[in-house]
């Protein structure tokens, strides 16, 4: 199911990525597949009625299958940061671009191609 | 017409991953067991033996682990934690690579001079808000990476909560800049601080992101060895450095 | 001390951004350190690793050192340390470059699936940063754009692996029997993912934009990270999936070469031009990293690192070219060393004999022939046809058509290594155990799973 | 001297030539020279059947053997090339790069040696390249259209030579070894016919594009006309045969006859064969009408290279013992007359700085001895006896004759008939006729320039009165090949050559014709002198109005009505609407380049869109197909 | 809870969809942002908490402010 979801998100941000003319769109559907994929691993790592793999006083002891696996989400953990990386270079570099090419939608933009 | 290919195309990605979907356990019915996860979470990583347990003997941990009681190979109460900072920690060396490189771009990329103003004057809720929140801010953002190894939270979200304040400083401030020095000292001493710390643990342990510190009692504020440290570091480093972005971004070229 | 190779130039990048000015010598000190690192430990023949942590792998992330990955770290190291010998060219991107050492050094060494992804995706960071200079955004936007769709599809194959095998180990993946249906699925996604960086059909348009687009950025992107990719390229599909998905790989290299060589005929611009050949070597690579024996694998990184080495010398000479003159009739009139060197170079692309290219591109074919591989070599020699056309075309246009007024000063230190790395070519031909020796090493390296796998999994040695 | 420390010396030498002439580049010349009359005595003393290993590529070893057609091919070219390199003494001084040219004259020199020497198909695939890739660089040292030339010329020749790669791979594959005489002996015994013809073929494209067979001929015509004068002595008379050569090999060393012997197509000869004499036929054709209608004089010479480049083949591919000699002496005889023929005209261009027939004329009193080398080169080439080159063809039309092949028999005749018309042009063009004004002050060249016309014209002469010295390695080779090698041909103690239709004794001949000359001189001084008569009046000034008036007009432009304009307009309107091969292969380099332009507007899209779209499709594709 | 799972997961389709076919680039960033906050309840609902507060800092509060902020500097960007 949420699987589901996820897979669905892919599709809509590649969808994004082929249809938009503005560039703009291209980080926002770039910045979906991000989450989606994210969302995704983390589902990998779903272990149903498994808890946050917290220990607290509430819950003290390791049984099998208790906790839900967090390795998916440490990686999780890594890759929302990496996105946040490259959001932020193509934003900035989506500045620099409308300066140079004075729009950030393709079919206007001047100086592009060849 | 392209919308209409762009359809199509995506629907059929979405079919392939569905039918990939199937190579995966359902979803909930993971077996942790059958993962290298079961002994992070069980802690006892360096008592399994290897060999039987990638030839499919799979070892599962059974050991009672109780709260607030030494025994752990890693003390921090966060499992997550514990492999971000412990188990995994090259990734998230890594992973301040990535924003300490995307910073470093968009710094290369805007190589602003002038500070971009709104071009309108903040309000006044908005000014004074600001001189009550930022130090509540800067605390909570602090505080999160401080419990990193108990609650959850971290370097990351604690760094980027900092950012926040220092992006409000730019929205209720027409004149204000950041001090880029300042900012890029902090960020360049925590990085090298965490290789540091690496080196620290190549000397003294043998390999590189060793956890030199003695493990305390999980649940206590003082636990787990170098993990808080290395988080204490990544706070400092993410705040500095999204800080650093935020005024970046706010730059303009002059002229 | 091989986790130093990543260590060490990310501790100077951090540190050179509190010291902006020190960047430029620090870039030489990392290089140079990395380089003494991989020479005092040569060729380890055997497989040694770096657990992390001291946490044993299949856990903890390790770094795996083996005859493989040293060459491979060797290549790539050497390729920075001539970048930072050129300060003209590094300019500001100090740090970036830097950065870019530790990943592709990571991305070399590591034996950690979802580790190389995070490596990756630094790579992306730097090389966009790297590609943005001179003013190309456009392009290295672009290159973001299609850098983020393949980390995303690579970082979907890396989970697939980890669900279907519960562990991010490439040993223990390799080992863990991994059903049929999902080695499908992650093979796929891992062949797209990779195909971005290793410039595979049709993955790989921001090349030409990228590699066309500044100096600097073919220059280093153009050898020592495309390197690692198709080093990865050959962990993966050679070492790890046992030559799964080798077909895809074989079949999309071949469509690579053609249509490289073929976008590379009608270019005008001399970068592009290269560019486009670059991707057409890769596919030539590709192609032989997916008959998966060691002989082919050690073949192709053969030629990678002729081409390699070519290729830093042209695009050096080309991007020294492009941004001084307008008109580049007859430029090398004025520049003869930077010419002949390009010439060397170029020839040696092609596989004139005399030249390096010539030891690798015969070998290749005569394998290919062995394996009783008949289109493969035919491809070959018609995209080395259209190979001569454009290559005899440039060298003729910039050596004797009329030249123009314009004047450069010729760039003494960029002259000189241009001419080095030319009869270095000269050299390899006479003698081709210089790279090849490497090279078989490295492809038998990688081609021996079992070793791998023995190395990885039982000895656990944390160790300097 | 080893032959593989000579190479490998060469080769090096040719580079540090580059700085030698750097200095001065008449010292590189004269060095360059004395090189080449080294390298002459070194083939005179080497003695067949020497080996030597020039060290060994991924497991095999490079060998070089000097076997008769070593000797031969190498003494033919260094007879071309060490006159070329006497020539460029003086000539290299109206040269852009005489220091490069001096270099990779001398690194062509190895490279086109070593093929000769080469015992095995990798050593002979190496210098070939060395060969090919130096002159490639010479080629654009010429005027501007050259530079288009060197691409064509590379390009065409690489499509040969790798094709001759992937042949030599094929039988490497099946045979397990490289070295032409196992191969032979491999290919006798292996059963698989279709393999066979495949390398065959594939090892003689090598041969076709180099020695500009049909239908890979179109590069001569640009690399010849274009390429600096005095090297399209080289590229014609020397570069062109080692395409003869690799054909021979892929003929004659490879015994084509025993080989095929199951597909006999036409009185023994067999269809691979066969197919290689049409193409010989067909560049006869199209080299004898093309050479007809050019203007320009060396594109002229080149397109007759093209058509003696067919006689070649005819005669080798027969693979009868009197065509197959008949073949290899054209070679030499080609070579020496193609050389003269590129070097006068490099003297007409050094003293008059054009090359078309139709700005010049009357040159014969200015430069009488270029003049008289040009005409006994032209003798030769059209095979007028007694100069050697009608003896080549009559071996091969007695071999064409007797093996009852009357199309091809008749094409060579044609072909033959053909050059008598071709060579004419220059000669009349150029030499007789009026003499323009503005060339009233060109003087003969420096005897540096003529004297390696004269010796190779001698050398021609000689060989055409007492052929044997030249005909006993060819006899060898033939020996070597083992065609019919029982039977004698050259009888040198009867001074007769033995043709099927009859004997040809070569000093009984010559003595007739000097006789004959010596009427016709006789007769020339008994009868009174032409008067000569100004084509521009002497007391008008250039470019005013002549006073040559045709219908009351004035003649603005007397050079449209100089009769070597349009010289053979009647007969080239016959065939003015031919379908040319040239626009077809250029099409196809249009269509790579079409195919690039389609790639780009596909794939290499500007904007992101695409890409994403390519990337799913891809992974699509993928799935699909392993799904 | 499923049907919570159902109804956010719907949302966030609509809000994906919002977000690659607005027509004012602000409004796109808006529903991206949207979309990430709803995208924490998921991660919530699989006991990442974690994951959850990482995102929400960071993957809806500071890209959308970054690019906010980069919006506002293009003077509005490419609104066409």
């Amino acid at each position: 199911m949420v699987y589901g979801i996820s897979i669905i998100l892919i599709g809509i941000g590649i969808y994004g990525l082929m249809t938009q003319k503005n560039l703009f769109k291209h980080i926002v559907s770039l910045s979906i597949i991000d989450t989606a994929v994210n969302i995704f691993i983390v589902a990998t790592g779903y272990v149903s009625n498994g808890k946050a793999p917290i220990y607290t006083r509430a819950l003290p002891g390791f049984s099998p299958n208790s906790f839900v696996d967090p390795l998916p989400q440490a990686l999780v953990l890594t890759a929302i940061v990496i996105g946040v990386g490259t959001l932020a270079l193509g934003a900035s570099l989506l500045v620099r671009v409308k300066e140079k090419h004075s729009s950030i939608n393709v079919e206007n933009m001047k100086g592009v191609g060849e | 017409m392209r919308r209409l290919y762009a359809i199509l195309v995506a629907a059929g990605l979405i079919y392939m991953l569905f039918v990939f979907l199937g190579t995966l356990p359902l979803y909930g019915k993971v077996d942790l067991s059958n993962r290298v996860s079961a002994h992070f979470l069980a802690k006892d990583v360096n008592s399994v033996d290897v060999k039987k347990w990638v030839e499919g003997d799979k070892q599962v941990p059974s050991r009672e682990k109780i709260y607030g009681r030494k025994g752990f190979e890693d003390e921090s109460a966060n499992v997550v934690t514990s492999i971000v900072v412990n188990y995994r920690s090259f990734d998230t060396l890594g992973e301040v690579t990535v924003l300490f490189a995307s910073a470093v771009g968009i710094g290369l990329v805007l190589g602003g001079m002038k500070r971009m103003g709104y071009g309108r004057k903040p309000n006044f809720i908005l000014r004074v808000s600001t001189g009550i929140l930022l130090p509540l801010i800067i605390m909570f953002g602090i505080y999160i990476f401080v419990h990193g190894h108990l609650t959850p939270g971290g370097g990351f979200p604690g760094g980027t909560v900092i950012a926040a304040a220092v992006l409000l400083l730019y929205l209720s401030n027409e004149e204000f800049v950041a001090n880029m020095k300042t900012s890029k000292s902090l960020e360049g001493s925590m990085g090298s601080l965490y290789v540091i710390f690496g080196l620290a643990g190549l000397a003294t342990g043998g390999a590189f992101l060793f956890n030199f510190l003695p493990n305390g009692v999980v649940g206590s504020l003082f636990s787990a060895g170098v993990v808080p440290l290395v988080y204490m570091t990544i706070g400092l480093k993410v705040g500095s450095e999204l800080s650093g972005v935020v005024a970046e971004i706010h730059e303009e070229r002059e002229g | 001390m091989i986790s130093l190779l990543i260590a060490i130039p990310l501790l100077l990048a951090f540190i050179s951004i509190i010291w902006r000015s020190l960047s430029k010598p620090l870039f030489f000190l990392a290089s140079f350190t990395n380089i003494v690192i991989l020479i005092t430990s040569w060729f380890p023949n055997g497989v040694e690793i770096h657990a992390m942590g001291n946490w044993k792998p299949p856990f903890g992330i390790n770094l795996v050192f083996d005859n493989a990955s040293f060459y491979a770290a060797l290549v790539v190291n050497a390729f920075f340390l001539l970048t930072s010998l050129l300060p003209g060219l590094v300019g500001n991107y100090g740090i970036p470059l830097m950065l870019l050492m530790a990943a592709a050094n990571g991305f070399v060494l590591t034996g950690d699936l979802f580790n190389s992804f995070v490596f990756m995706e630094i790579i992306t960071i730097t090389a966009v940063t790297i590609a943005s200079k001179k003013e190309n955004f456009y392009n290295a936007f672009k290159y973001l754009i299609l850098g983020g769709i393949a980390g995303s599809i690579y970082l979907l194959a890396t989970i697939f692996a980890y669900a279907s095998t519960g562990s991010l180990n490439m040993a223990h993946v390799s080992m863990a029997g991994i059903s049929s249906s999902s080695l499908v699925a992650i093979t796929t996604l891992y062949a797209i993912g990779l195909g971005v960086e290793a410039k595979l059909f049709p993955l790989n348009g921001w090349v030409s934009g990228v590699y066309g687009g500044n100096d600097l950025a073919p220059v280093i992107l153009g050898t020592s990270v495309s390197f690692a990719a198709l080093y990865m390229v050959g962990r993966l599909f050679g070492t790890v999936f046992h030559g799964n998905g080798a077909e895809v790989l074989y079949t999309l290299a071949l469509i690579t070469i053609v249509i490289g060589e073929v976008a590379a005929l009608r270019q005008r611009n001399l970068l592009k031009t290269f560019a486009y050949s670059s991707v057409a070597q890769a596919g030539v690579v590709v192609a032989m990293l997916s008959k998966g024996t060691g002989t082919a694998m050690g073949l192709a990184y053969f030629h990678l690192t002729n081409d390699a080495v070519a290729k830093f010398v042209i695009f050096l000479v080309a991007g020294f070219l492009v941004y001084n003159y307008k008109n580049l009739n007859g430029v090398f009139k004025k520049h003869k060393v930077l010419g002949a060197s390009f010439s060397i170079a170029s020839f040696s692309l092609v596989g004139f004999p005399l030249f390096a290219g010539f030891q690798s591109k015969l070998r290749i074919i005569m394998e290919a022939f062995s394996m009783k591989d008949y289109l493969f070599p035919s491809v070959m020699l018609l995209a080395t046809l259209i190979e001569v056309g454009y290559v005899v075309r440039w060298n003729v246009k910039l050596w004797f058509e009329e030249e123009t007024q314009e004047k450069a000063e010729t760039p003494v230190i960029a002259s000189t290594l241009a001419l080095i790395l030319a009869l270095v070519l000269i050299t390899v031909f006479i003698k081709p155990d210089i790279f090849l020796g490497g090279a078989m090493k490295m492809g038998n390296a990688l081609a021996d799973t079992k070793d791998y796998i023995q190395g990885v999994l039982s000895v656990v040695k944390g160790g300097m | 001297m080893a032959m593989s420390t000579l190479l490998v010396s060469l080769v090096a030498t040719s580079v540090v030539m580059y700085f030698i002439s750097k200095a001065s580049w008449k010292i590189g010349a004269i060095l360059n020279f004395l090189i080449g009359i080294f390298l002459i005595s070194y083939v005179f003393a080497l003695s067949t059947g020497t080996t030597s290993e020039l060290g060994t590529l991924f497991g095999q070893k490079l060998q070089l053997i000097w076997t008769n057609a070593s000797y031969y091919f190498s003494l033919v070219s260094l007879l071309v090339i060490v006159s070329v390199m006497l020539f460029a003494i003086k000539w290299l001084d109206s040269q852009k790069y005489p220091a490069a040219f001096n270099m990779f004259l001398l690194m062509m020199t190895a490279g086109s040696l070593g093929v000769f020497m080469a015992a095995d198909l990798i050593t002979l695939y190496i210098f070939w390249e060395i060969a090919v890739l130096s002159s490639m660089l010479i080629v654009p040292m010429g005027k501007k259209e050259s530079r288009k030339a060197a691409v064509v010329y590379a390009v065409m020749s690489a499509s040969g030579t790798y094709m001759y790669l992937y042949g030599a791979f094929l039988a490497f594959q099946r045979y397990g070894t490289l070295n032409i005489s196992e191969i032979a002996k491999h290919m006798v015994s292996d059963p698989s016919t279709g393999i066979k013809a495949t390398i065959f073929l594939l090892l003689a494209s090598a041969g076709i594009a180099k020695s500009g067979i049909f239908p890979l001929h179109t590069w001569l015509r640009i690399a010849h006309g274009n390429a600096p004068d005095a090297f399209s002595a080289v590229l014609s008379g020397q570069l062109v045969k080692l395409g003869s050569y690799v054909l021979m090999v892929s003929v004659a060393a490879l015994p084509s006859l025993k080989i095929f012997s199951n597909i006999p197509f036409y009185s023994g000869i067999p269809a691979t064969n066969y197919f290689l004499i049409a193409l010989g036929a067909t560049s006869i054709i199209i080299g004898t009408l093309m050479a007809i209608k050019q203007d320009d004089m060396k594109m002229l010479i080149a397109f007759s290279s093209v058509a003696n480049g067919g006689y070649i083949l005819i005669g080798i591919g027969t693979m009868d013992p009197i065509g197959f000699e008949g073949g290899v002496l054209h070679v030499f005889n080609h070579a020496l007359a193609a050389a003269v023929i590129f070097m006068a005209f490099a003297s007409v261009v050094y003293r008059t700085h054009t090359k078309k027939i139709s700005e010049l004329g009357g040159l014969i009193h200015k430069m009488p001895i270029t003049f008289l080398a040009y005409l006994f080169a032209i003798i030769s080439l059209a095979g007028i006896p007694p100069m050697s080159g009608f003896i080549s063809k009559w071996m091969i039309y007695q071999a064409l004759v007797r093996k009852g092949m009357f199309i091809t028999a008749f094409i060579a005749f044609f072909g033959s008939i053909g050059s008598f018309l071709y060579v004419f042009r220059p000669l009349a063009g150029v030499f007789l006729g009026q003499l323009p004004k503005k060339y009233k002050d060109v003087k003969e060249v420096s005897p540096i320039m003529w004297l390696p016309m004269v010796i190779l014209v001698t050398i021609s002469l000689i060989i055409g009165i007492w052929p044997f010295p030249i005909l006993k390695p060819i006899e060898g080779m033939r020996m070597d090949f083992g065609i019919a090698p029982t039977m004698k041909i050259a009888d040198s103690s009867h001074w007769l050559i033995k043709g099927f239709a009859g004997n040809w004794n070569p000093v009984l001949v010559f003595n007739l014709f000097l006789i004959g000359f010596v009427i016709a001189y006789i007769l020339y001084t008994l009868f009174p002198r032409p008067k000569k008569v100004d084509l521009l009046a002497p007391h008008k000034k250039e470019g005013a109005p002549i006073n040559i008036y045709t219908g009351g007009e004035f003649i603005y432009n007397p050079d449209l009505y100089q009769y070597n304009t349009k010289f053979y307009a009647g007969f080239e309107r016959m065939y003015e609407k031919h379908p040319s091969w040239e626009k077809l292969l250029e099409m196809l380099a249009k269509f790579f380049y079409d195919l690039g332009e389609w790639v780009h507007g596909w794939f290499f899209r500007p904007s992101p869109s695409a890409y994403t779209f390519w990337v799913t499709l891809t992974i699509l594709i993928v799935f699909w197909v392993r799904w | 809870m499923s049907a919570l799972i159902w109804i956010a997961g719907g949302m966030m389709v609509v809000a994906a969809v919002f977000a690659v076919e607005a027509k004012r680039i602000l409004d796109s960033v808006i529903a991206m942002s949207a979309l990430s906050l709803i995208s924490v309840f998921l991660f919530i609902a699989m006991r990442a908490p974690d994951v959850a507060i990482t995102e929400a800092a960071v993957g809806a509060g500071l890209v959308t402010a970054v690019l906010l902020v980069t919006l506002f500097r293009m003077k509005g960007g490419g609104d066409e």
